[in-house]
């Protein structure tokens, strides 16, 4: 049943992959078919779950043993607990959603079989991740949500920039995939297993150091998928990728994952603070980081990236928090799951509409040619930053609030960072608003001389739009009503309550403010007089801004460059020294050969010669031998 | 004596040499079916020897052995016997083979046949070289090879190792000195003949010192049996016995030397920074399927004798070798790969992504933990696979566009996406992704390498990114961007081609989702290994806890 | 008188023959001074069966000598063919064939 | 003084030799008597029947045991009947058999005046170019007189290895040279060359040879005796009756080892090992491939023998003092040979610098003094021999315009113009580096194996590292034949008389079966290993 519920989308990837010309009509509907019957499964599993109680509820299934050698048992088993149940709805029920939308959003490309199979091997991936029972087969997923991500990033491989960036997101990746492996490599050298069971609840056994280490390794590969400091720098440039993509890959599901893995692994954390203090750092950087990111970018979907970004900073610093937080920032993820999706449609819907035109400064004015799009984007807006009853406001709350229930300084400085970033909130999505729905049109032909004719799209992408509006208007209510989603998650994550110098309803309101505050802000730069399309130089912080904060030119300095000396002059070396060496050896034996040959000069008597010497050496020889 | 299996196995290969060279010189196709034929044959060959293999726990070490006396005076006899590492290996040698023969189907066709694409006719040799019989040649050396490599993973004693382990290197040398890829730096035929014989040169010499060197061990170790036990022996299986019984003591000194001896050898073979540097010219001057058949097949042998021969005849020395080949494995990784990032040539920089790659096998030999040798078994087989497929692919690019330079290609997957396709998946299972066999041996690997290594463990995960860069890097170059001049009628994989690269892709799956038959016919023949070098693998900090799950 | 000194007389020849040959250009004399070597031996082999009162060193002896002749016999031919068709018995101009 | 009385010779014990000597005779006789038509007929019956003859006699004597325990001294104490020597003989008479047809062939050459003819000189006498020549050469004649050379030659070579005392050494040395002198002069083409191949091997040969002999007389001076058997009783100091006379000059060590170390060199100049080699390049460069082919294998192996003989039978005693000195010569021999052999440019000379490497190997067979060691040597030396004459039976089937083609940069591509005979002159070049599965390589491994057994690890590792240097100009040559373009203005390969496709066949044949399936002749030589006191 579980292993159903990968199976079919995987299926309907190697299908689609191997199948050829003869999918090329029908691939589509199989492909979401397929996701839709994962969904429906889920479905079943969900009710089937709810009819169990408190321990019961976690399922599981052990297909076969995978990698049996000696005391390494490595088993693709799956484990379907609340916290996995919570992903797998998540991801189903988007990711059938943007299967939906991508039919109408790719109609007219020529490799859409493959985009859907893409997306099909994609959702089988993430699920495969979220089902896992140990590290080692949560980090097969892990990577296969890297490739699929890799080739949606590239789909549009003839672009050279889609390329470059799909190659960044993997190797980037691959870096943070480095820190799971290393982890893994350490549980199995301390608790001989890597599966989920023993080690956490073994996790107390050991040393804090091992704790720490596998921590930190554990939030190397976080970052490395949710594009945290430091390794954020591929999100950016995803948005190459079709934007269903993004809006399901690099906002709703996979870059969450890095949320999941440190949730999963709370036992481990819960034991070593100091890996703990270092997650909470690295969400508040990336926090403040992406906002500021996303104040700057013209590009309505890098905009939104940043936005994801620092949403994702909020869910880290939860998790970071521990038991206190654990709970709030899955909370976070879903609701940011459906409303950041309802963004990305939407920018997706309007760019649709715009001849994949994307900078925002040649928007405007919108609202009146797809309204659809306004309304559904408007409402996903105000969920993101958090107006009160929507989404966001919920969550995003809790999680303020539990930074303020660390108590202390620290407390009041995570708060304090968490408002600002709500502040920024507010002030970029409201620029994105105003942007590109509101203001006069600022639209022109573009090099073809075609002028752009804004129209609402098909409906194939504007109902998906309509059920992620209401999913992020209504789940935060439903989540919160009598704390359902506490008491759902509280099994498998635990649950903590910290001492707040401040109130549940202080904090909503601070929230509310700074909030307001942001809206007022953009509306003051944007708002009251037309934007003008070329962008103007603004200050420095928004010049590095643009530049994603100089990330690019930091790794390149530091990195980049100093491979390409690196190989370079080890390529220089490999012929000259290593091979040298050899072809000197060579050639100094010829020479040597050249050098004794002249010996043989032609002279017979110079022959005799050597052979009078010879004889005279013979005898001497023969003589000392015997004197010794 | 019930049917001499192995030997069978690879007698078939051979006769099949003998037949194919014989063929009348028009008669390529002919020649061409009946190779094909004989290595099919062989594949059946080696699927009997699988199945008859006993994997119980009981089972014998050496199983379906044969033992024939030879050449008494010198103590050499004909014995042959598999453990799971030689099984492996052999299976190995018998699959790749017709996929090769398939793959290098138009490879060796006489420049004048327009079936090889090549320009017209070279005038006044047509009838000079009326007897030159290149296909059949070429067909009948590929042959010869896999006869002499199945024989040395079957031979249980050393001299006859030896014998196999050196005549493979003559039609490993005729193959490649004699079938280039018309497609090198060099633009005029005489400067590829050049560069062609210059590089096989160069693997007959530096393989060639490595045996002589060995041939001076093999005769030591002669002369210690000699001296010590009843009679002179190379029977593997008589020496281990009688070490093991405590008549057998090569003596500390004595001991290093020998393992010194046999090291060099194989550490060339398998080429093991610093020794390198011929496997880039072989297989940039070879065609892919040759190049496949020296990295897949060839020096595995290389990577098998240690774990057969170096561990197995002189355990102390291993050990206390142990720390300078792990530093030399590690330094064959990170070099290999940051290598392959520096080439301009697409198979110089897959035959440096095999360097690195081998750095892996040797790390898991010598990380003396049943993970990590057994890792190096299943990362020999499936290096050969993914090797082979990434290195066939590349192969058909290379024939289609005539060069080998990187620069000359880009955008291929818009006119031929399958040809891409697959050229990606080769790619991913030699950056080992999950799901494909390779991050199944390379994860082996690293866990055997890191409980017994931690910093040797950590290194090697650098690796892991390295490889990622490479692939990545070359994918990118050569299939996605605008269409480069000179590629618009660039034709997609032919069905021939298709069916070569299909089966392997579809090997490498399964190897990556089930690899569970293969553990099983290994683990055991690791544990005798180990227990050669009475090792066991380190215990985890908390014992406890194995009995969780 | 002490034969000893006959032998001394015999390594002396013998020397002086290697000088020869080591020396002179002429092949013909370079052969006479490989002449002076057996002779050498020769007288050498006589003092000795002298010395020892056995007959096998002067059986040795006309050996030699015999085989000395047959060499005077071959060697000769060739000298001469050689001088005939270079017109010269130098042992130096026949150096065609070198390194 | 005793009446004098008939010595008794054991006819049938030296049968060998003496079928040999009385066919050489008898050739000299029907030069003689036969009109010149018939000569060349009659002369290739009569050797060809001769060594057959004698080699079936070899056999006999062998199987007849007195290869083991019949084993018994001749003449009078003059010739050896045992193992090693009718080994030896065997392998010789083979050689000279093979070498028979080698000089027989009259396909290579084109036909003069509508007289097919051989490869040697039709009036040797004659001024090259002269008007006597040309007259010879019009007349169609051939010297017919190789064959009756041939036959004293194999004579001499066939006492060589079984000379039992210094006297028949010595003889029996002279008796081999002096024809090998006259045939190198015999070329028909390239006289000058030939001729100073005569003139440079005779002068050193002698010069050689006096040393030899005034080791004789030294020897002699120390023991006062020339038989083996006795000397080295003298040496290993228990002489069977000391006469007074001796006392003056008896056991005077300085006698015995500079008379030892002259009679070494003496033999180390026939084997052609360093600094004794300079001759080999010159003379088997000059020499008529033919003869070349024959001297290279034949020589060396009577002279091993002897060497062997010599040090195994008189000097074991000195043992302590000649082993070092032997280590040096073979370490020289097998690095110098390999090394000069690089940079050679002409087929012969790389052969002929081979040949001084391959001297190197054997010695290191040589200086390890066990049984073992002598049936390496010997099995060596059947080996090589067939190799080396396969090697310049091929040689000279390599023509162009002005004959032989043996420069290497005419061979460029052979591979691709004749594809069978490169592939067998490849075969015998991986024999000579000693690969796996070719005589070279069990002939090699066999010699290491008995050095190291005794002892002499040392060698093995520098004579493996000789190997590798060797493998290298082998394997040029290789890379020449098959990898290079074809010139146009190349060599073609000429199709030859049975005569010498038999030769070239046969080598073929023994290399392969001496390198997969050498057991049998091992144990041969393995009986064959112990000498006859």
């Amino acid at each position: 049943m579980i292993g159903l519920l990968v199976g079919a989308p995987l299926l309907g990837a190697a299908v689609l992959l191997v199948g050829g010309r003869l999918l090329e009509r029908t691939g589509h509907w199989l492909a979401t078919a397929l996701a839709a019957v994962s969904l429906v499964l889920a479905v079943t599993l969900f009710l089937d779950m709810l009819g169990r109680e408190g321990e019961e509820r976690a399922l599981h299934q052990h297909l076969f043993s995978w990698i049996p050698v000696a005391d390494l048992q490595a088993d693709v088993a799956f484990r379907l607990d609340q916290l996995s149940m919570t992903f797998v709805l998540l991801i189903t029920s988007v990711g059938t959603l943007i299967h939906l939308y991508s039919i109408g959003y790719m109609a007219h490309d020529p490799r859409r079989r493959r985009f859907f199979a893409y997306l099909n091997l994609f959702l089988a991936a993430m699920l495969l991740l979220v089902l896992a029972d140990n590290y080692l087969l949560l980090y097969v997923g892990w990577e296969g949500v890297g490739l699929a991500s890799f080739l949606l990033i590239g789909f549009w491989q003839h672009k050279p920039s889609a390329a470059t960036a799909a190659k960044k997101a993997f190797v980037v990746n691959r870096v943070g995939d480095v820190g799971l492996s290393i982890a893994i490599l350490l549980m199995f050298t301390t608790f001989g297993t890597f599966a989920f069971e023993p080690v956490l609840a073994n996790a107390n056994e050991t040393g804090e150091g091992t704790l720490t280490a596998i921590g930190l390794m554990l939030l190397l590969a976080a970052c490395g998928k949710s594009a945290q400091v430091p390794l954020q720098s591929w999100l950016g440039d995803a948005m190459e990728g079709p934007t269903p993509v993004s809006a399901l890959i690099h906002a709703a599901t996979m870059v969450t994952a890095g949320v999941y893995l440190i949730t999963r692994s709370g036992a481990i954390f819960n034991a070593a603070p100091d890996a703990q203090t270092v997650v909470i750092v690295v969400g508040a950087v990336t926090l403040l980081f992406g906002a500021i990111v996303g104040c700057a970018k013209d590009d309505i979907k890098k905009a939104l990236a940043g936005s994801t970004m620092s949403q994702i900073g909020y869910m880290m610093l939860a998790a970071g928090l521990g038991p206190v937080g654990y709970v709030f920032a899955i909370m976070h993820l879903v609701t940011h799951g459906f409303f950041k999706a309802g963004l990305f449609l939407g920018a997706g819907s309007v760019m649709h509409g715009m001849n994949d035109e994307v900078d925002m400064r040649r928007y405007g004015g919108l609202r009146k040619y797809m309204p659809i799009t306004f309304v559904t984007f408007g409402l996903a807006y105000l969920a993101i930053i958090g107006f009160p009853y929507l989404s966001g406001y919920f969550s995003k709350d809790e999680i303020i609030y539990a930074g303020f229930s660390q108590g202390g300084a620290e407390g009041w400085i995570l708060g304090g960072v968490m408002l600002l970033g709500a502040a920024l909130t507010a002030y970029y999505m409201t620029r994105i608003m105003l942007l590109t729905f509101f203001g006069e049109k600022r639209w022109q032909p573009d090099a073809q001389g075609h002028e752009p004719h804004p129209h609402e799209s098909p409906l194939s992408m504007t109902i998906p739009m309509m059920v992620l509006a209401v999913g992020s208007v209504g789940a935060g209510f439903f989540f919160d009503s009598g704390e359902r989603f506490v008491h759902w998650l509280e099994p498998v994550t635990g649950l903590g309550h910290g001492d707040s110098p401040v109130s549940h309803g202080t904090v909503a309101l601070a929230a509310t403010g700074v909030m307001l505050l942001g809206v007022v802000g953009a509306w003051w730069q944007y708002g009251r007089r037309p934007v003008p399309v070329v962008a103007p130089a603004g200050r420095w912080i928004t010049r590095a801004a643009r530049r994603d904060l100089l990330q690019d030119d930091f790794n390149h300095a530091v990195l980049v460059r100093p491979g390409n000396y690196l190989t370079r002059g080890l390529v220089y070396l490999d012929h000259k020294l290593v091979d040298g060496v050899v072809n000197g050896t060579a050639a100094s034996v010829g020479g040597l050969s050249g050098r004794l040959r002249r010996v043989q000069n032609g002279f017979a008597r110079s022959y005799a010669v050597s052979m009078f010497g010879g004889a005279a050496v013979l005898v001497a020889a023969t003589l000392l031998m015997r004197a010794v | 004596m019930s049917f001499p299996l192995l030997t069978a196995t690879a007698l078939t290969p051979a006769i099949g040499a003998v037949a194919t060279a014989a063929v009348p010189a028009a008669r390529r196709t002919v020649a061409k079916w009946l190779a094909l034929l004989f290595s099919l044959a062989t594949v059946g060959f080696a699927a009997a020897v699988l199945l008859r293999f006993d994997t119980g726990s009981g089972a014998d070490r050496y199983q379906l052995t044969e033992s024939r006396s030879w050449i008494e005076d010198f103590g050499v006899r004909y014995e042959l016997g598999v453990d799971g590492i030689g099984v492996a290996m052999i299976a190995l040698t018998a699959v790749l083979i017709p996929f090769l023969i398939g793959a290098g189907w138009h490879d060796a066709d006489p420049p004048s046949l327009p079936a090889s694409g090549q320009e017209g006719p070279r005038e006044g040799e047509a009838p000079a070289t009326r007897r030159w019989r290149p296909t059949q040649g070429f067909f009948a050396l590929i042959l010869m090879v896999e006869a002499m490599v199945i024989l040395s993973f079957a031979a249980t004693d050393i001299f006859l190792f030896y014998i196999f382990f050196e005549a493979m290197l003559i039609p490993m040398y005729f193959l490649i000195g004699g079938f280039g890829d018309r497609a090198g730096e060099q633009d005029t035929e005489e400067g590829q003949a050049r560069q062609r014989s210059y590089a096989a040169v160069k693997f007959l010499l530096y393989n060639l010192v490595g045996g002589l060197v060995m041939l001076a061990a093999v005769i030591g170790v002669y002369v210690a049996t000699a001296d010590q036990l009843p009679e002179g022996t190379f029977s593997l299986q008589a020496i281990l016995e009688a070490r093991s019984a405590g008549e057998l003591d090569f003596g500390t000194a004595t001991e290093r030397w020998l393992f010194l001896g046999f090291f060099v050898a194989f550490a060339i073979k398998a080429p093991l920074w610093p020794l390198h540097t011929w496997l880039p010219n072989a297989m940039g001057e070879s065609t892919a399927p040759v190049a496949v058949l020296i990295t897949a097949v060839v020096d595995k042998v290389g990577t098998f004798a240690m774990l057969r021969f170096c561990l197995g005849l002189f355990p102390e020395a291993s050990d206390w070798a142990t720390p300078v080949v792990i530093v030399l494995a590690l330094v064959s990784i990170i070099y290999g790969a940051l290598l392959a990032l520096g080439q301009r040539d697409i198979k110089r920089l897959i035959a440096y992504a095999s360097i690195s790659h081998f750095g892996f096998i040797v790390l898991g030999i010598f990380a003396m933990t049943s993970q990590g040798q057994g890792g190096a078994t299943l990362y020999m087989v499936n290096h050969g696979v993914a090797t082979a497929a990434l290195m066939l692919v590349a192969g058909f690019l290379i024939a289609r566009r005539g060069s080998r330079l990187i620069s000359d290609y880009g955008g291929v997957q818009k006119t031929a996406p399958v040809l891409a396709g697959t050229f990606l998946i080769g790619g991913l299972a030699t950056l080992s992704l999950p799901g494909l066999g390779p991050f199944v041996s390379e994860f082996l690997v690293l866990v055997g390498t890191f409980s017994r290594y931690k910093a040797a463990g950590i290194v090697a995960c650098a690796g892991i990114v390295l490889a990622a860069l490479y692939v990545l890097i070359l994918y990118q170059r050569t299939m996605t961007g605008p269409l480069k001049p000179g590629l618009e009628k660039l034709p997609d994989l032919r069905v021939r081609e298709l069916t070569v690269v299909a089966p392997l892709i579809a090997l490498l799956i399964f190897l990556g989702v089930y690899p569970q038959p293969l553990t099983d016919i290994v683990n055991p023949a690791v544990e005798h290994t180990l227990s050669d070098v009475d090792q066991s693998d380190p215990e985890p900090e908390l014992p406890a806890v194995e009995a969780a799950p | 008188m002490n034969p000893e000194n006959y032998l001394y007389l015999s390594a002396l020849l013998f020397t002086l023959g290697a000088c020869g040959v080591l020396l002179r250009r002429n092949a013909i004399v370079v052969f006479m001074c490989v002449e002076l070597m057996l002779n050498a031996a020769n007288l050498a082999l006589v003092t000795f069966s002298r010395m020892h009162g056995n007959l096998d060193g002067q059986i040795l002896a006309f050996f030699v000598m015999v085989v000395a002749a047959a060499e005077v016999v071959v060697g000769l031919a060739i000298i001469v063919t050689v001088y005939r068709s270079r017109h010269s018995a130098s042992v130096d101009d026949a150096s065609l064939m070198k390194l | 003084m005793n009446d004098l009385q008939a010595p008794d010779i054991e006819w049938v014990a030296l049968s060998p030799s003496l079928i040999v000597f009385g066919a050489a005779i008898l050739g000299v006789l029907i030069e003689a008597f036969l009109p010149r038509k018939q000569r060349y007929y009659a002369e290739v019956a009569v050797s060809t029947l001769a060594l057959a003859g004698a080699f079936a006699a070899v056999v006999g004597l062998a199987a007849g045991g007195h290869a083991s325990g019949e084993a018994q001294v001749a003449g009078m104490g003059a010739l050896a009947v045992d193992g090693p020597a009718l080994f030896l003989q065997g392998v010789i008479t083979l050689v000279g058999l093979v070498s028979v047809f080698l000089f027989a062939e009259r396909r290579l050459e084109p036909a003069l005046h509508g007289a097919s003819v051989d490869s040697f000189a039709a009036a040797p006498a004659a001024v090259p170019g002269g008007p006597a020549e040309k007259e010879a050469v019009r007349a169609g004649w051939t010297t017919t007189e190789i064959f009756p050379l041939l036959l004293f030659a194999v004579g001499g070579m066939l006492l060589f290895p079984a000379a039992n005392d210094l006297l028949v050494l010595f003889i029996a040395l002279e008796v081999l040279s002096l024809p090998l002198y006259l045939l190198c002069a015999m070329a028909r083409r390239r006289r000058l060359l030939s001729q100073e191949a005569a003139v440079k091997y005779f002068l050193l040969g002698a010069f050689a040879s006096a040393f030899l002999l005034f080791g004789v007389a030294l020897l002699y001076g120390y023991a006062g005796t020339v038989s083996y058997s006795g000397i080295a009783e003298v040496v290993s100091g228990e002489p069977g009756a000391i006469e007074p006379g001796l006392a003056g000059t008896m056991g005077n060590d300085a006698l015995l080892l500079i008379g030892g170390a002259m009679l070494v060199m003496g033999l180390l100049f026939k084997v052609g090992a360093v600094p004794f080699h300079m001759w080999t390049p010159d003379v088997y460069q000059g020499a008529p491939t033919p003869v070349t082919g024959f001297m290279a294998a034949a020589t060396k192996v009577a002279a091993f023998g002897a060497l062997l003989r010599l040090l195994y039978v008189v000097l074991p005693g000195l043992r302590w003092d000649w082993e070092p000195v032997l280590w040096g010569v073979t370490i020289a021999s097998m690095v110098g040979g390999a090394i000069v052999a690089i940079t050679q440019t002409d087929v012969k000379r790389l052969l002929a610098y081979s040949s001084i490497a391959h001297a190197g190997f054997i010695l290191a067979g040589v200086v390890a003094v066990t049984e073992d060691g002598v049936s390496s040597v010997l099995f060596y030396l059947g080996a090589y021999s067939f190799v080396t004459l396969g090697a310049f039976a091929v040689v000279t089937l390599v023509r162009d315009s002005g004959g032989e083609a043996t420069h290497l940069s005419k061979w460029a591509g052979l591979g691709r113009r004749s594809p069978l005979l490169a592939s067998v002159f490849a075969l015998f070049l991986l024999a000579f580096a000693g690969i796996p599965l070719t005589s070279g390589f069990a002939g090699k491994f066999a010699v290491f194996r008995a050095a190291a057994d005794a002892g002499a690890m040392g060698l093995v590792v520098v004579g493996v590292l000789a190997s590798a240097i060797a493998a290298f100009f082998y394997i040029r040559v290789i890379v020449l034949m098959f990898f290079s373009e074809p010139k146009a203005d190349g060599p073609s390969v000429v199709i030859p008389s049975p005569f010498t496709s038999t030769v070239v066949g046969l080598a073929a044949v023994v290399t392969v079966v001496l390198g997969v399936a050498p057991q049998y002749f091992l144990d041969l030589a393995g009986q064959a290993g112990v000498f006859v006191h």
